[in-house]
């Protein structure tokens, strides 16, 4: 299966291709079910200008926080962020824009973006600052408004296992914003816990096919962990 | 005297139905978690894709892939499942999730709630709360009634931004149990011990209040 | 977990509430995936005036076929029709209307209908017969129509196994319209292959979590095939 | 010589590249999968959810869950997956199917496509084939030149109802492969022993003849 062959070798054949400037999504809740290994490898390519889309933007020295260092986010879109003191510098000096977008709409947006759907009704964010500048619309008489939706040149996306030929299997809630993100993009790079041979995954299970996946590459996962709880 | 955190999370669990599917904001809504009544079973959705949060893990049982929307380490219980932040909303949206516990910084006479936003403070976002109270069709909101200021929260019109318009019908303050309709309040039952006048003074919009405003019960 | 065991004990339970002239959402592609019981009961009870929204609509004498036999359906929604003699009988008399929707289109607005979506732009049927009395826009480039959401009083669907919390797993290409009806009934009632206990099905790969299910029944099916065609 | 179905198939085939995720339908479309070149791997996708469709099954193999969107039975390749209906048009839509071949009654020099209905016959449905026409970028029309009756199916415009406007770019015919654009259609081969003029002579629509009119290879 020649054609279908996802996996590449190294972190410099995963982001080939990647330019400043570009729009990324990002899968990850938190730091829970992120691409370490390829944020890590964007820091070191030095891209700047960088449209970051992911529900948060990491913490101080991990995940998407990384690319704060050296200010190579341009602009996030996100639902919640400023888990770190760089975000917040960089905000408050206007080096870095923020598009503040519910969660559900944010997740939704991808999704329409993967699925060709180019815009959709919500009732997310109707009367609130959100809502500003976007169409209203009433139906089954409740107030909506018009979201459009969100695609990237790459997505970053992190799985629990790959198959050579790009289907994934994500695990718990490490799944998060990581499905849609995978169909959001151009190009898409899946880094994996685990990559085993094709036929080896459930068909009946597989959480994303690989026809939306471009690059696999095998990660190494420190899975930082944002707020341990334990049982008192 | 006014309700603790824990009372607040003890007279929301009065809502819980055996057999819902319950979604708690952090803070307090999260602890109603331990006040379902004897006998009941409920299952709580956590936005980030869980339905079935269980208790917190101990050490030897925690799993960094496991977490709940306030980004806490967790468990599951039997019969839980994984999904995709996208079906999460889904079914959130879709109207399925039986109640929605979330706090508030204002909440006002015609069901505006006000909690993401303070301006000139930093903004950190509106995570899932706008996609919430937007669909949630059984909202309790549970906040303190005045805040450190003795100002009160309960407003006739919210001052801070919106996370959503219209859409809260209950809260539980630390000082009474408030329905909304009728772009009015409606004093419904009070905090063992405190007065109807102390609840008057504290709610600045308009309230309704009956000729008996019983005690609430625990 | 009393307050969450769905399993019923017959058809009539399932099926309790269900009345004249209510909208079903009906799973299945074609004869695949089809819940046979629960159809075969519906006719058995003789409500009539449903809309019935589904991708077919069955063969003479099998799945939505048998409604048509006592003209309980006044109105499909579907994609594809016609593969029964009755099915054009009662269209070309007028007692049976049709709603001709684009199949990706019609299984978006299950989705949506599930989601709270009410309405979403696809370029599906833009320039033809479906986008008549449709509002237009261009996104991207190209134009889109508006669509909207579809939810039902209930929806029928069939699944390979339930536990008894109402988690369903489906099979193969018997997956289909399934997940999407399973969310857009109001009483979404599954009947399925076999019931196991709670706590069985592996939660990262449940397809249908049990808040979208309120019924389920173990059926026996026929699963009959409609297009037979082996290797030469 | 027209080509036969299986030339049909053939021709349309060396449209194929390795690694191509295609969409075939019901008809000659279907026989396209008999003849992948030699050395290249194509995976063929099924709207009714399934990536991956291999050849029809044996009486051993067969299976009624497992089907294709022409309703027949098959069975499944190495690395394949199951979807529901709508993650497979999200795929579609989303164009992430590198090739889509479909059968027409009408094309037009417009790339507009008849192929779901014929007013005053019953009409079944368009099943999945708006949504495919309208999101793929790569499509190729295969069909008869000419009906029975001698007309053109290459029309100046079309005369039956669209199943989508202007998204048809290539069309293999029996007679000719044919591109659109700029509102013309463009002659690029012909099928062996096919005259240009038959072509001329049997496309109704304004067609873009070069000096040299190559013969298909097989």
């Amino acid at each position: 299966m020649s054609g279908f062959n996802k996996v590449v070798a190294n972190y410099d054949e995963a982001l080939d291709g990647l330019t400043n400037d570009m729009t990324l999504i990002v899968g990850g809740f938190g730091l829970c079910g992120i691409p370490e290994g390829l944020i890590a490898k964007i820091k070191d390519l030095g891209v700047h200008g960088l449209t970051c889309v992911s529900n948060n933007a990491g913490v101080d020295g991990f995940g998407l926080g990384l690319l704060l260092e050296d200010k190579q986010i341009r602009k996030m879109i996100a639902s919640y962020v400023g888990e770190n003191a760089l975000f917040e510098q960089q905000l408050l000096s206007g080096e870095l824009e923020v598009e503040l977008t519910p969660q559900g709409t944010l997740a939704e947006k991808m999704r329409a973006g993967g699925a060709g759907i180019p815009a959709f009704f919500t009732p997310a964010g109707y009367g609130t600052p959100i809502a500003e500048g976007k169409e209203a619309r009433e139906f089954n008489g409740k107030m909506h408004i018009l979201e459009e939706s969100i695609t990237g040149e790459f997505a970053l996306v992190k799985a629990w296992k790959a198959d050579t030929m790009g289907n994934l299997v994500y695990r718990k809630t490490a799944m998060n914003f990581n499905p849609m993100a995978a169909t959001a993009g151009k190009i898409t790079i899946a880094e994996v816990e685990e990559i085993v041979e094709a036929g080896e995954l459930d068909p009946n299970h597989i959480h994303t096919p690989g026809i939306y996946v471009n690059r696999v590459i095998k990660g190494t996962f420190e899975k930082r962990i944002e707020q341990l709880t334990l049982k008192k | 005297m006014a309700l603790t955190r824990e009372q607040l999370a003890q007279r929301v669990a009065q809502e819980l139905r055996d057999g819902f599917y319950v979604n708690l904001g952090i803070g307090i809504p999260t602890l109603v978690a331990n006040y379902v009544p004897k006998g009941m079973d409920v299952m709580l959705q956590s936005e980030n894709g869980l339905l079935g949060m269980g208790e917190f893990p101990t050490e030897e049982t925690v799993d960094p892939d496991l977490i709940n929307a306030g980004k806490q380490t967790v468990t599951t219980v039997t019969g839980a499942s994984y999904f995709s932040s996208a079906d999460s909303f889904a079914m959130i949206r879709g109207g399925n999730v039986d109640l929605t516990v979330l706090g508030a910084f204002e909440v006002d006479q015609s069901g505006n709630i006000a909690s993401w936003m303070i301006p000139g403070k930093l903004i950190k976002g509106m995570g899932g709360a706008m996609d919430l109270v937007a669909s949630a069709q059984n909202i309790v909101v549970t906040m303190t009634h005045a805040n450190k200021k003795g100002e009160s929260k309960l407003l006739k019109e919210c001052t801070l931004p919106l996370t959503g318009a219209g859409c809260i019908k209950k809260i539980v303050s630390d000082l009474a149990y408030i329905e909304i309709h009728d772009g009015k309040f409606h004093l419904v039952e009070r905090a063992p011990g405190v007065s109807v006048e102390e609840i008057i003074s504290k709610t600045a919009g308009e309230l309704v209040v009956p000729d008996n405003v019983p005690e609430m019960r625990f």
